[in-house]
């Protein structure tokens, strides 16, 4: 029964599923690399994300019929708006919820807890402004099976998600390993006191990494809620499964959270033809931990985190 | 000479720790190569060697803190029983009697000096946490026990004026001198000093100098220490081994191992041939 | 430096904001305790979540009943005041009775629409029968909610239980459709579990064969359950489960090749359904719903452009319904001789017979409906259009 | 007068560090700190680049006051700081941990990497190599070379000897003799006091956060009690 | 070589720390603009944001903003007058309270209070009070075992009150599945107490070795499982239908009989009894040698291992200590409410509970119990004040300021509040989670 009867249909499935939670983790995963604290309101970055893209393509698509846009145009606008909102969700979440505890030296735990105040306010906040109902973002191309992998139809949704994904993923790989900000990253997250001697501003290495981490996370919003739909709550499930895929891959790596992503997507998706959908966290998690009991620092290590 | 002969070594044959071939590599780099020491019953002996020569590598893997490629650590209880330190865990080696200070003091900062030292003193004791909710009758008689004998240590260390003051409060030689009465609490056989004079001044290492030879020949222990003051080495130590880059390069009394040659070379640092250098790991 | 003072600044802002609104809004909401020119006024507590997850279905329901109130008010034909006063239970059943007693010790509070799910329902009810205080749901489908061994005397539901939905569904499918392989997948909540059950054991009874599932609700995710069930060769689905997430799934049916029938419950009778699956997906999905059609007439299409034009969104499930249990309190308000009180509306409704939007309301002696009937919908052409009663349609 | 220190107090939670610490530095100089473990020496160069605050007391570099200014800024006004042990960048490569020397400038390093690779022959070889798996007398020679790469007027060195072979460190001296010589003041944190005090032109004595004794590095190599203290030679 | 550019930055006046800070004045008064704005909704979801934002409304919040702002920097050396009489008045009261004689007659009349207050007040907060208040008290109090004392982040908690309340569910003959015999949930405590206790060593033994941040979403998993478990597993826990009629305490014993009915006040006092037994032993436990080693841990696990510390085991006890506290609370909660759904034990109520011990001061057992009881409290009295939607926005604020202004929580245990100095004195390892993030920057 298992894995047989449909599996190039929950392999494409589980690769899409896995496409979002990869650009999700890389928010918690790279956050996690420079300050070593879970991100707990990422999720809420994901939320903000789409529903900036929602009101760019709402605005658009609800304006003069003939904008000349093109669906790619509209998918495109609508990813850079999302990517826009949720680094500027995450620039407002660095400043407001994290910096002023920097400066203080708070111990971790009072981020964590101020990163929870956070996502509560930003969670409640967009359901009172946004309504609580889910709200579909207007059809801007018709989904349709693109091609059939061995009998599996593979609609075109998840070809632009996984293509949008994947794109922005080696974006972001040749930044963080080719680039001077890149550099500056790594440094930082490798050593933060020597980073600093050598002239890297900590300060604004780290609003960049949230930065960053929201661009990659809103857009991924965006994708999901063109997928889906968009609503105050749609974050908490993708964060949860993202951060179990950041630490599956070994969290503060960049290439593990892809991995995890993708690999908790994939067994997700296959896991459920065994059991019932209802179970995908219990799948989700117990992968996690048979991974740890034998990786204790996840399937790459915590490469960009930790010095030696 | 005049110095070490002074002593009256109670040091019997017996040895009690036997590091031998003990080689420890983290990723490239050989922190410890083929080194070997015994370590006799009520001696006390020093090792010396540069910064990075692997001497606290050497603690650690006799603490269960790392654990070597090679070689073999052997501890001789009082008792007779003779057994490896190497799949042990720390707390394991602490209960057999191998009890250490660190290099950079490690107190439990926000305890007083008493709870600190109590923390040791309580380690064998049996009471559970039922026991210790119920305010059970035995539970208190071991409490009244580990507080003397705390009481005791720190008077034996001079810091019993300042039981009730928070450990990071107090002086940095005071703070020596706590972790040291941590560690005898815990009613060591062997007690494994790092540095212990590293930032004390000059009058702090003259009551350190006094405190080891009593903690030797008062309360019996046998000490092993890591120093870098000369001075100290030449005054406490029985023995002394020299590490350079993990290898034992000399051992011998303290007026042999200064007339050594290679040890002059390695500490004056006048150019000598051998490879690079290693990293000290991190 | 300067991000703290953001907060620092927020703080006496918040403060005074918080203040500011809470005058506002004791004067506006909580103005119940005055008596007016024109009589006493009483409230309508409505309970159900207004926060948290499951807000969307607690704000769809407390919209309607409030509706319900505001419109009674505007008319001017009673002889007394009405107030709505929303109050948050989470859904949870540990914060229900903290919630139901709030609604017990406010003394203008003269009856509940609400609470809107089955296990706050159940923590609530206890405190309402012991104030004598009626409380209509308009949304707690579990059957076991009027079993006697509760002794909940003041319960009252303005909704079928979910046996007589599941049976009626599980009939047609038979008997209709005659499928012989159903997929019945439920949304992991109480109410989808319990009429995926009933729908289960009946589909059984009539020898279909059945693969059950279950995927949580709030998912989002369907792909996955889509490919699975596209491949098991079933020629139909029910989903027993709300629209915000069967939406998503009957789109992810489409796009993984599923030819089937598409088939799902009251909770899914929503217009937001069909925008959410987009209209080609939806078109030729079934809904079943034990509310006879609301466009029928002349009030309930008026109710559904009077919501639109109060709440800036379309009426969503159980909204209708729980208008029809706040009109269903007020008439039994007005059919009170003599001094209204708690206990006179529990009598009162105990006889009551109001035609409301969604269904003739008519209780047993247990507060359930007197009429179970449950009727069929059909997304024709991107509308979700009505059918008729099952047993009707069965028999002819 | 490069660098002033005056009267500088440092403190960690409750206890003082440095207690009121004062020195100069003199363009051109060599200038080493010593003193034993926990003197303050590693404290007084991490106060001086402004990783730590000082709780009173001034530091100025070249007639500015410094003592307020953000680590990060250390290196744009010409201080550069090789910390105890190295700390280079592990999972960097060599090419990029040199590139980290630059970053403040961003642009072109070729020429600055020229001149490191001039210096230290055996970091070209192993340029695209991990910091992390060279040797420790390498890690040394890049954690200078990148110091170099930020033109610093000033070199702070953290204990550039530790753990290294003899012959390494004769070598790296050499190397600071010669950076010296092109023009970079350097001040040196060593506990190898012999060596230390041949190649310095000055020297102060640090003992548990306080200057005990300064002098010209010749005089102190000829001092007993420094012979004593610390060149390990008082009991032979 | 280079002219101070952060100097020449400061000297522009738009740099000026106090110009930018009006910034950060006028964005508090738009973000309290927002939250207290009209909402949106489906249809018209900018509708929030423009009547928020873009009406003239926003203009009198900014307004105030800017109004706050001067107040501050012109009136501003007054407030730093009174500060110091305030730090007298802390700080003597603190000294003061050292004295045991002291303390013990405040916990005294504290107790008296607690006791006869709510015979006074209506019975929807004694419904609070009881349902709520006690149940979180009791939570908090069990995870401040586990973070607080031995420093460990559990983010599973709340599955061991699961445990406790489908214990008792099942041993009350409740469940689908019957058990051997049905008990009077007063009995009932011993089983689900070592119920909880056990799971929690299975959890933990594996689970233990892990560090910080991994421990955390181990624990996340677990609780998550659970969770899963009671939603799904219809046969065995009846699912999110949830399980109704559980029943009230009774005692039958010789001629006494007495039945926890509805009323909210005999079921208060009987948990308030359960939190003083259960503080009264946790401090003891505290100040025993146990407490030490958890501390020990908790500060430097290296060196405590080095003294002697088995610290696998002391962890396991903490773990087993916290969940069993945990499960005791299901009971009472499961006897209590009566009945119990799989939604009241989701990741949010655990995440909720870990906010609880921070907020009131984690290591401190009054400092914990005093902020679960005040932030219990506070949505429910914000329920009659605010917009019932609006409730958890000010949750969210307050919490994001009080770990502003005061990361040691309300009232924190004195050993705490020293590890939060150290800390901020730059000394490493506030707690066992490792060093402050971003920590040794001082720029």
């Amino acid at each position: 029964m298992c894995f047989t009867q449909s599996f190039w249909a929950l392999l494409v499935s589980g690769i899409e599923n896995g496409s979002i939670y990869a650009l999700v983790a890389l928010g918690y995963t790279l956050v996690y690399g420079v300050l070593h604290l879970i991100n707990f309101a990422h999720s809420e970055v994901f939320m903000s994300g789409a529903f900036g893209g929602l009101f760019v393509v709402d605005a658009v698509v609800g304006g003069p019929p003939s904008s000349g846009l093109s669906s790619a145009g509209l998918i495109a606008l609508g990813t850079i708006a999302g990517a826009f909102f949720g680094a500027v969700a995450a620039f407002v979440l660095e400043r407001v919820a994290y910096r002023p505890l920097r400066r203080r030296n708070a111990p971790p735990l009072a981020f964590l807890i101020s990163a929870i105040g956070a996502s509560f306010f930003l969670y409640n906040l967009a359901g009172k402004e946004f309504g609580t109902n889910p709200i579909s973002v207007p059809q801007i191309y018709d989904e349709h099976p693109w091609f059939h992998l061995f009998g599996a139809p593979v609609l075109n949704t998840y070809v632009i998600i996984v293509v949008v994904a994947l794109t922005m993923l080696v974006a972001l790989d040749r930044v963080i390993t080719r680039t001077r900000l890149g550099r500056g990253i790594r440094a930082v997250a490798q050593d933060a006191e020597t980073a600093s001697l050598l002239g890297v501003d900590i300060d604004r290495v780290i609003v960049t990494t949230f930065v960053l981490g929201g661009l990659l996370g809103g857009a991924g919003g965006f994708l999901y809620g063109m997928a889906i739909n968009v609503s105050f709550n749609m974050g908490f499930i993708p964060g949860l499964k993202a951060f179990t895929a950041a630490v599956l891959g070994g969290i503060g790596n960049v290439r593990g959270a892809v991995v995890g992503g993708f690999l908790l997507g994939i067994v997700e998706s296959l896991g459920v033809s065994c059991v019932s959908s209802s179970w995908q966290n219990t799948i989700a998690f117990s992968v996690l931990v048979v991974v740890l009991m034998f990786r204790p620092t996840g399937i790459l290590g915590e490469r960009l985190g930790r010095a030696a | 000479m005049t110095v070490a002969a002074e002593k009256q070594p109670a040091v019997d044959r017996d040895v009690c720790i036997e590091v031998s071939n003990v080689t420890l590599r983290f990723g490239g780099v050989t922190s410890l190569a083929d080194a070997g020491l015994s370590l006799r019953r009520g001696e006390v002996l020093a090792v010396i060697g540069p910064n990075g020569a692997g001497k606290t590598s050497l603690f650690n893997c006799l603490t269960g803190v790392y654990r070597p490629q090679e070689g073999n650590v052997l501890y001789r209880s009082r008792g007779g029983r003779e057994v490896s330190l190497l799949d042990r865990k720390p707390h394991q080696i602490c209960r057999l009697g191998v009890a250490r200070t660190f290099q950079n003091i490690r107190l439990f900062a926000a305890l007083t000096a008493f709870e600190n030292v109590k923390i040791g003193a309580e380690i064998r004791q049996r009471t559970g946490p039922i026991g210790a909710m119920l305010g059970m009758p035995w539970v208190r008689r071991a409490e009244r026990v580990s507080d003397e004998h705390a009481h005791d240590l720190l008077a034996f260390v001079g810091v019993q004026h300042r039981s009730n003051i928070i450990a990071s409060a107090l002086a940095y030689g005071e703070q020596r001198r706590l972790e040291i009465a941590r560690a005898l609490a815990t009613d060591p056989e062997v007690l494994l000093l790092d540095e212990p004079a590293a930032g004390t001044n000059p009058a702090e290492k003259r009551d350190l100098e006094s405190l080891i030879n009593r903690i030797n020949k008062e309360l019996g222990v046998t000490v092993l220490l890591i120093e870098h003051d000369m001075r100290l080495v030449m005054s406490v130590a029985m023995n002394v081994v020299v590490l350079n880059f993990g290898r034992v390069i000399a051992s011998g009394t303290p007026a042999e191992v200064q007339g050594d040659p290679a040890v002059v070379e390695a500490y004056l640092g006048t150019p000598a041939d051998g490879g690079d250098g290693d990293a000290a790991p991190r | 430096m300067d991000t703290k003072h953001v907060v620092r600044a927020a703080v006496p802002l918040a403060v005074g904001a918080v203040l500011l609104a809470g005058c506002g809004g004791s004067s506006s909401g909580g103005g119940g305790g005055t008596t007016s020119s024109g009589g006493k006024t009483f409230t309508i507590a409505c309970q159900g979540p207004l926060t948290g997850d499951n807000a969307a279905l607690g704000i769809n329901i407390c919209d309607g009943a409030k509706l319900a109130i505001d419109q009674a008010n505007a008319k001017g034909d009673l002889s007394f005041k009405l107030a709505y006063k929303g109050v948050d239970d989470q859904g949870d059943p540990t914060k229900a009775p903290a919630a139901a007693q709030s609604e017990v010790g406010d003394s203008n509070v003269i009856a509940i629409v609400g609470p809107a799910f089955s296990g706050a329902t159940q923590a609530s009810e206890q405190y309402f029968t012991e104030a004598n205080l009626a409380s209509v749901t308009a949304s707690a489908t579990l059957p076991t909610l009027t079993d006697p061994s509760n002794h909940f005397t003041t319960f009252f539901r303005t909704v079928a239980t979910d046996s007589s939905q599941g049976a009626g569904a599980a009939d047609y499918i038979a008997k209709v459709l005659k499928a012989t392989k159903v997929y019945s997948v439920n949304d992991g909540s109480a109410y989808g579990q319990g009429l995926a059950k009933e729908l289960e054991s009946n589909l059984t009874k009539d020898n279909v064969s059945v693969t059950k599932d279950s995927v949580p609700a709030g998912t989002k995710q369907y792909a996955t359950e889509a490919s699975k069930i596209a491949s098991s060769g079933a020629d139909l689905v029910y989903y027993s489960g709300y629209y915000a997430d069967a939406g998503p799934f009957a789109k992810s049916l489409k796009a993984a090749g599923f030819k089937g029938t598409f088939m799902s419950d009251d909770g899914t009778k929503d217009p937001n359904f069909v925008k959410l699956a987009g209209s080609s997906a939806a078109e030729g999905a079934l809904l079943t719903c034990p509310c006879s059609d609301p466009q029928s007439s002349q009030a309930a299409s008026n109710f559904v452009t009077d919501y639109k034009a109060a709440f800036n969104q379309d009426a969503g499930t159980y909204s209708a319904e729980a208008f029809d249990a706040a009109n269903t309190i007020i008439a039994a308000m007005k059919a009170v001789s003599g001094t209204i009180t708690r206990s006179a509306v529990v009598t009162a409704l105990k006889s009551i017979d109001y035609q409301g939007i969604t269904k003739q309301v008519k209780f047993q002696s247990n507060g359930e409906l007197s009429s179970t009937t449950v009727y069929l919908y059909k997304v024709k052409n991107g509308t979700i259009s009505y059918l008729g009663p099952i047993d009707q349609l069965i028999g002819g | 007068m490069l660098l002033h220190v005056e009267d500088v107090r440092v403190a960690y939670g409750g206890i003082e560090a440095l207690r009121g610490v004062s020195f100069d530095v003199d363009e051109g100089e060599i200038v080493t700190l010593l003193g034993a473990n926990g003197a303050g020496k590693t404290t007084t160069l991490r106060t001086i680049s402004g990783l730590l605050r000082p709780r009173a007391g001034t530091i100025s570099f070249d007639g500015q006051r410094i003592d307020t200014v953000p680590a990060h800024m250390m290196v744009r006004l010409g201080i550069g700081h090789v910390p105890e042990g190295r700390r280079i960048f592990p999972r960097m490569s060599v090419r990029e941990n040199l590139m980290m020397g630059a970053y403040h400038r961003g642009d072109d390093t070729e020429a600055d990497a020229d001149r490191v690779f001039e210096l230290f022959p055996v970091l070209l070889e192993r340029q695209g190599q991990d910091g992390g798996t060279l040797s420790g007398g390498e890690q040394q020679m890049l954690a200078i070379g990148r110091a170099l790469m930020g033109r610093p007027r000033l070199l702070l060195l953290d204990e550039p000897s530790m753990g290294l072979a003899p012959m390494i460190v004769t070598r790296i001296f050499d190397i600071i003799r010669e950076i010296n010589q092109q023009g970079t003041t350097v001040l040196l944190v060593e506990q190898n006091a012999a060596q230390a005090l041949r190649l310095a032109t000055r020297g102060y004595v640090l003992e548990t956060g306080e200057v005990v004794m300064s002098d010209d590095a010749s005089k102190l190599l000829a001092d007993d009690r420094i012979r004593e203290a610390y060149l390990g030679e008082g009991a032979a | 070589m280079t002219t101070l550019s952060a100097v020449a930055r400061r000297a522009r006046w738009w740099n000026h720390a106090r110009v930018r800070r009006i910034g950060a004045y006028v964005f508090a008064g738009i973000v309290v603009a927002l939250v207290t704005g009209p909402g949106g909704s489906e249809g018209h979801y900018s509708n929030g944001l423009r009547h928020g934002l873009l009406a003239p409304r926003v203009i009198p919040f900014i307004v105030g903003g800017l109004v706050v702002w001067a107040a501050v920097e012109l009136g501003g050396r007054q407030l730093y007058r009174v500060r110091p009489l305030v730090t007298t008045v802390v700080s003597g009261s603190q000294r003061r309270w050292q004295s045991p004689v002291v303390r013990l007659v405040s916990y005294g009349l504290l107790l008296v209070v607690a006791i006869v207050y709510p015979m006074h007040i209506s019975e929807f907060w004694r419904v609070v009070a009881a349902n709520e208040i006690a149940i979180y008290v009791l939570l908090a109090i069990g995870l401040n075992v586990v973070i607080g004392f031995a420093g460990l982040l559990d983010l599973g908690y709340i599955a061991f009150f699961a445990i406790g309340a489908y214990a008792t569910a099942y041993f009350t003959g409740r469940l689908p599945i019957h058990a051997p015999f049905t008990l009077n949930p007063f009995l009932v405590i011993p089983l689900a107490i070592g119920l909880a206790l056990i799971s929690g060593v299975i959890l933990g033994f594996p689970t233990l070795r892990l560090r910080g941040d991994y421990l955390a979403i181990v624990t996340l998993g677990f609780g998550e499982i659970v969770y899963e478990f009671a939603k799904n597993q219809q046969g065995i826990t009846t699912g999110s239908a949830g399980v109704f009629n559980i029943p009230h305490f009774s005692i039958h014993l010789l001629d006494i009989n007495y039945d926890w009915g509805l009323p909210s006040l005999p079921y208060y006092y009987v948990s308030l009894g359960f939190i003083v037994v259960v503080m009264f032993l946790f401090s003891r436990l505290e100040n025993s040698r146990v407490g030490r080693a958890w501390t020990a841990i908790r500060e430097d696990e290296v060196a405590a291992a080095a003294t002697g510390v088995a610290t696998l085991k002391y962890k396991l006890m903490a773990f087993a200590i916290g969940a069993s506290t945990s499960g005791l609370a299901g009971v009472l909660f499961a006897s209590k409410v009566g009945s119990i759904t799989p939604d009241a034990f989701t990741l949010q109520y655990s995440i909720l509970v870990l906010v609880l011990v921070i907020f009131g001061g984690m290591g401190s057992i009054a400092g914990v119990a005093l902020g679960a009881a005040v932030l219990t409290w506070l949505p429910e009295l914000l329920r009659t004040h605010v917009n019932p939607q609006n409730r958890f926005i000010y949750f969210g604020m307050l919490i994001i300021i009080m770990m502003i202004f005061r990361p040691q929580g309300l009232l924190p245990s004195r050993r705490r509040a020293r590890e939060i100095r150290f800390a901020e004195a730059g000394l490493e390892g506030a707690d066992a989670l490792g060093p402050t993030p971003g920590s040794g920057l001082t720029s």
